[in-house]
């Protein structure tokens, strides 16, 4: 059992992360509050991605001189950080619209709590 | 409301003081972007932050004459037309979008390659910065100004 | 198999004429000519099919691909054919008969009452003319959807809940063609109409081919006024009565008549029908529609209902002829479909012209308006005789054939049927006729005169051709006996 | 046309959206005017490359683009076959008819706001022209994003309740997202690519592993929550309902039938040599989730009273036609999935065109008060809003009827009776809430001012004729079936098995 926990760790971790950041967006009736799971939710699976991408010792997938024979076990492989990147600046943007339309919806209705705006429509 | 300039003397002069470390150290990362960790975004958000903390420390009547919301909106438009025109500019040499070793920068393959990533790289890091102080701008504004997006 | 574009057009002439119509609202005068025009069209152009149909040649026109492997054809066989002879020739009399009868009644919506009519008609054309079950399925939803802006031609709120509920059996019967005709495409390979029908026995377990069957007796089965899928007809009468006549009695309701030939002739074939049973249950629906409308209709005032519940049974005539199975009997059947039609459009025109011209429309309201209306009425009891099937009006052919065809199949109740209606139809027209001519007129009715000639002259055509069919029914008969003979296989076919 | 460029097609097609958006940002702050007419013009030289693009690929053959000279495993690659090259016409074409029609709707429906529209509008349509034609599935994941951003904020602008609702949207938009990324590492772990042709090679070996099973769930509902697959679909109806006419008009039509077309194109292409076509389990599941969709959908609809809400719902059952379509996973469950994604972009558009007419004429599209002065006033309109309709209730000769046979057609074939009962149940209930209307319009007495407004007769030309092109290429479509079958769909099936 806690050799399960040791060795997986990370993934566990990710697991609640997932979890809070579902809570927050099914459970919360304050729109931040479901905003701020959303990003846990985003950030949690951006994280599944590089922790999948981990590989010990190995280093940037640069080669400085090109002379040495190339070793893939010392070298990261690089499209799942380059690719979220991507999932990050698409979390950023998200996050933008949704400020945005979170700032209108405070200015129409004067809150942000769910149950308040429901009874003002 | 919360972004009045801070009176706090201490703030404002290390807002001041930092902001143009942060913009150098985000150019380092963005030039530096090809060889180790970092590139046009990570270093378009460094100087979107500088940006940002000198609004938060300073107010708005003082940073926005500097840049506008405005020419943040364009330049954001800018950055991604750079970004796709390096792209496209491969086509003028036979490549394919975005093959930008075909540019000829110069007589080097992977010196062509450096170059073209770095031009594309330039067009995102503007791109980000712009983009991000425009919608840090847009959220606080007045009502009546519209939605914002950027180019990723 | 000859190849020629006349089918095609004949059945464009209607549609053609829509957009002419429609654009030239502002002259009624030219409207109508674009009706005549196509209408004169129509008919010229099924008249000069008549050479070139018999048993062995089709005419056919266009293979355009509907949906994929299937295409929207045209092809005029014999059964076609008596079906199109019927529509183009009763359309041609009816449009002047609707001249003349919107421009007395001052209907309004004239504009889209004539293009509605234009398309149901071309509608009907494709109906008859249909080589496959695709095509046919197409033309049938055209025409659901063709008549509806009749049904609710008035506008009152009595005229809109019948059209809901037209639509409402209408849709239904789509949704039921749409699932018989794909269900039969799979099972048989082929949508092709052929003459002793395409699934064979064995095709499918006999509840599955039962329940087919019944899906094509709901979709045809309700414009044919089977009950009790006839709900909607009675309701569609307060349709302006050129339409109840036109459509009513002729183009729609014999569209599901004719789906029914096709169904049974040309879809599962006398062999099918009888290895699963399908004739019996098919000769019971019919037969108890023909006694329960007959009876319905007896006890209605409104002259129009009345004639309504007089359809219902009569299409019930031609279903039951041929659910028979025998050679006569669907030749009966079929010859049943020309005069029923001459004989109700006939009632139809009278009624109509007794409205529109004294403004009656209950029976109790007829007394004496023959002297009035001599030419009116003496068609109308023309057609009264004909529908209670004594000679020298054709439906007496009709009849005696379907009698002939009911002992062929070795059945007698058929027969009594048949002559028990004979008997009611007998009692529900006749009064109407003694009303009219030997009970003492109302007031006023006498002075009022006949109607005028634009209505008149088109009852009379129309009760001529009663008449005329019986004497010579030679071509009408022929193209029966032969439809029926390439049905049931051997004969001159 | 020169022909080096197009053998550029499919990303010129792209960037001219993209960068068209950021040229409109960059013009629009000086010239507020300009706008629609640049939107307009982008839109209308990206449908002229793709028609040439078609052409090409229809003589030659299938072009794949590998982006950035990196060659296919690796890199990103573009897929430019007939059916993607005909859904990209598809959606340059309706989006360009949309953005003529929002000329005057929509300065008056969101004043001040024309150049992030239509810059955001330009980006939406580069996005789902990207969905259509990429062929990596990271591609695939930021074209729905983008596509999804800009729809959040297009529909985010307008009455007061759209931001509530557009944020709705985002969330499960975003679950969407998340949920599709989740699945997309598993995959990635296990198969160690990202293309989808190399991915339908390497499936097979892997198709048993609890990784990979689970990965392909989580893509599956990620993309059919994007495609508001029921029970999946709550966020449509609010959104669609409360965003402004042009944006819903663009979105509706477009938004989520893209999304199908990438479940369409994940299920036959990546799924179908690992698991046989139409991928068994998931495609009984998907078929019955979209007969489902397509009766209660159509149950709401009849008991809206809100013209666009109605529309919403019977998008919802209109997505349950195109899944069941794809849940066949046959050949005549493709061809109608593929054809209801058509016409069913052309007669939301129209109806939702139409909505726009009424909303900007009569001031409303709220049902009970609809009546004869509508149609009147307006008789182009409400003829094409007639054929439309027939065309949704699925009646010959219009468009509607042919998806629907070719629908049913592969539910005989398959012997699925139940979903056959849904298909053909939804006829009548279809024609139950438009022939409503059509009541109201034309039959209901109006009544004498009590509107209180005077009238302003039919919508000006540049709203007109983009809602008449439509109602006749439906017409177009529907007789027209066999051939867009023949020729563009024909050549995909066949790659298929």
């Amino acid at each position: 059992m806690i050799d399960f926990f040791a060795e997986h760790y990370s993934h566990v971790c990710i697991v609640v992360l997932i979890g809070v950041g579902f809570f927050g967006m099914v459970g919360k009736r304050n729109l931040v509050k479901k905003l701020i799971g959303m990003s846990v939710l985003q950030s949690a699976i951006i994280l599944f991605w590089l922790v999948a991408a981990f590989k010990e010792d190995a280093t940037i997938p640069i080669v400085k001189d090109g002379v040495s024979p190339i070793v893939p076990e010392e070298y990261v492989n690089p499209l799942p950080h380059a690719l979220m990147l991507t999932a990050i600046v698409v979390a950023v943007v998200t996050s933008g619209v949704a400020i945005a339309l979170l700032v209108k919806i405070y200015r129409n209705y004067g809150t942000l709590e769910e149950d308040q705006i429901l009874e003002q429509l | 409301m919360m972004r009045s300039a801070s009176s706090n003397l201490i703030v404002r002069v290390t807002a001041r003081f930092v902001a143009p470390v942060i913009q150098i150290f985000a150019l380092y990362v963005l030039f530096h972007g090809h060889y180790s960790p970092g590139g046009g975004f990570q270093g378009g958000v460094m100087i979107a932050a500088s940006i940002i903390l000198l609004r938060l420390a300073l107010g708005n009547r003082e940073t926005r004459p500097l840049i506008s919301t405005a020419v943040a909106t364009r330049g954001a438009a800018l950055g991604a037309l750079i970004f796709l025109a390096v792209g496209a500019l491969a086509f003028r040499y036979g490549g394919e979008f975005l093959d930008y070793g075909m540019i000829p920068f110069s007589d080097d393959e992977s010196m062509r390659r450096s170059h073209g990533i770095l031009l594309i790289e330039v067009g995102v890091a503007l791109a980000c910065a712009c983009a991000l102080t425009a919608v840090y701008d847009d959220l606080g504004e007045a009502p009546g100004r519209g939605e914002e997006r950027s180019g990723d | 198999m000859i190849e020629s574009l006349v089918p095609f057009a004949a059945v464009m002439a209607p549609l053609a004429a829509i957009p002419l119509i429609a654009a030239s609202s502002r002259w009624p005068n030219i409207r109508e000519l674009w009706t005549l025009l196509a209408a004169f069209a129509a008919f010229f152009l099924v008249i000069s099919l008549i050479p070139s149909v018999d048993a062995d040649t089709l005419v056919g026109s266009g293979r355009f691909f509907i949906v994929e492997g299937v295409p929207l054809e045209l092809k005029v066989d014999q059964t076609g054919l008596f079906f199109g002879l019927i529509a183009s020739t009763l359309w041609l009399v009816t449009c002047f008969y609707s001249i003349g009868y919107v421009r007395e009644h001052r209907e309004k919506h004239q504009t889209r009452y004539f293009a509605a009519f234009a398309a149901c008609i071309g509608s009907t054309l494709g109906i008859a003319f249909s080589a496959n079950l695709v095509t046919f399925l197409v033309f049938y939803e055209m025409l659901s959807l063709a008549t509806y802006p009749l049904v609710i031609h008035s506008e009152s709120p009595k005229a809109i809940r019948s059209g809901r509920k037209y639509l409402t059996y209408a849709l239904t019967a789509g949704i039921a063609l749409i699932a018989a005709v794909l269900w039969t495409g799979n099972a048989a390979g082929t949508y092709e109409f052929t003459a002793g029908g395409i699934l064979e026995p064995g095709m499918l377990s006999p509840s599955a081919m039962r329940l087919l069957f019944l899906l094509f007796i709901v979709a045809v089965g309700v414009k044919a006024g089977l009950m009790p899928l006839h709900g909607w007809l009675p309701a569609a009468m307060v349709a302006p009565t050129p339409v109840s006549a036109l459509l009513h009695a002729v183009a729609v309701v014999k569209s599901g008549v004719f789906g029914v030939i096709r169904v049974v002739g040309f879809v599962f074939g006398p062999e099918t029908m009888a290895a699963y049973g399908l004739d019996t249950m098919l000769i019971v629906v019919s037969g108890t529609t023909i006694l329960l409308a007959s009876c319905i209709a007896l006890r209605q005032d409104n002259l129009k209902a009345r004639l309504a519940y007089s359809t219902v049974g009569h299409l019930s005539y031609i279903v039951l002829g041929i659910a028979l199975l025998s050679k006569s009997g669907f030749a009966g059947g079929m010859l049943h479909m020309v005069n029923h039609a001459t004989m109700k459009i006939t009632l139809f025109f009278c009624a109509g012209a007794i409205m529109v011209h004294l403004h009656k429309d209950r029976v109790s309201q007829l007394d004496g308006i023959g002297r009035a209306m001599p030419w009116t009425m003496g068609a109308f009891a023309i057609g009264s005789l004909g529908l209670a099937g004594v000679p020298p009006v054709n439906g007496f052919l009709s009849k005696w054939l379907l009698c002939e065809g009911s002992l062929e199949a070795g059945l007698n109740l058929p027969m009594v049927i048949l002559l028990t209606s004979g008997l009611l139809n007998a009692a529900y027209f006749f009064p109407i006729v003694y009303r009219a001519f030997f009970r003492a007129p109302a007031e006023g009715v006498a002075e009022k005169g006949e109607a005028p000639p634009m209505l008149v002259v088109p009852i009379c055509i129309v009760a001529g051709f009663s008449l005329l069919l019986f004497f010579w029914p030679d071509l009408f008969l022929g193209l029966a006996r032969d439809v029926a003979s390439a049905v049931f296989g051997g004969g001159q076919a | 046309m020169r022909p080096d460029l197009l053998n550029h097609a499919p990303i010129l097609i792209i960037l001219l959206f993209l960068g068209g958006a950021m040229v409109a940002v960059l013009a629009g702050l000086l010239q507020r005017r300009l706008a629609q007419p640049w939107a307009v013009g982008i839109t209308g030289s990206a449908t002229l490359l793709s028609l040439f693009g078609l052409a090409r690929v229809l003589q030659e053959g299938a072009l794949r683009y590998q982006l950035g000279g990196w060659r296919a495993p690796i890199g990103i690659e573009l897929i430019y076959d007939p059916l993607s090259a005909f859904l990209v016409v598809v959606i340059c074409a309706v989006s360009l008819l949309v953005l003529i029609h929002g000329r005057r709707i929509v300065p008056e429906e969101i004043p001040g706001r024309e150049v992030p529209f239509f810059a955001v509008a330009l980006m939406l349509i580069g996005g789902l022209c990207g969905i259509v034609l990429t062929g990596d599935l990271f591609n695939l994941y930021v074209f729905i994003e983008i596509v999804s951003l800009s729809s959040y904020a297009l529909l985010g602008i307008g009455t007061k309740r759209s931001p509530l609702s557009a944020f709705r949207y985002l969330v499960m938009g975003t679950t969407a997202g998340s949920f599709y990324l989740l699945g997309l590492a598993l995959i990635f772990m296990r198969t160690g690519t990202l293309n989808m042709t190399d991915l339908a090679e390497i499936l097979p070996f892997v198709s048993g592993q609890v990784p990979v099973l689970v990965g392909l769930a989580f893509i599956l509902v990620g993309l059919s929550l994007k495609a508001a697959i029921f029970p999946l679909h709550g966020w449509l109806p609010d959104a669609y309902t409360d965003g402004c006419s042009t944006a819903t008009a663009l979105i509706a039509p477009l938004g989520t039938k893209t999304a199908l077309y990438a479940i369409l194109r994940f299920v036959f292409f990546v799924l179908a040599p690992a698991y046989g076509a139409g991928a068994a389990p998931i495609g009984t599941i998907v078929a019955y989730a979209g007969a489902a969709a397509i009766v209660w959908g159509s149950f709401m609809a009849m008991s809206q009273k809100e013209l666009k809400r109605m529309l919403a719902y019977s998008s919802v059952a209109q997505v349950g036609y195109i899944a069941l379509g794809i849940g066949l996973g046959s050949r005549y469950g493709l061809i109608g999935a593929v054809l209801h994604i058509l016409n069913h972009a052309c007669m939301k558009a129209c109806l939702f065109l139409v909505t726009g007419n009424l909303r900007r004429n009569v001031g409303h599209s709220y049902l009970p008060n609809l009546d004869a002065s509508v149609r009147r006033e307006m008789p182009w309109s409400m003829a094409a809003f007639c054929v439309a309709a027939i065309s949704m209730i699925g009646l010959p000769p219009t468009a509607g009827f042919f998806s629907k046979w070719y629908l049913a057609l592969g539910t005989v074939e398959a012997g699925q009776w139940p979903l056959l009962v849904a298909l053909l149940v939804s006829t009548l209930l279809n024609g139950v809430y438009f022939f409503r209307i059509f009541e109201q319009v034309y039959l209901k007495p109006a009544r004498e001012g009590a509107s209180g407004r005077e009238a302003r007769g039919e919508a000006p030309l540049s709203m007109l004729v983009p809602t008449l092109i439509f109602a006749v290429l439906l017409l177009i479509l529907g007789i027209g079936n066999v051939y867009i079958v023949t020729t563009f769909l024909e050549p995909i099936w066949a790659g298929v098995l």
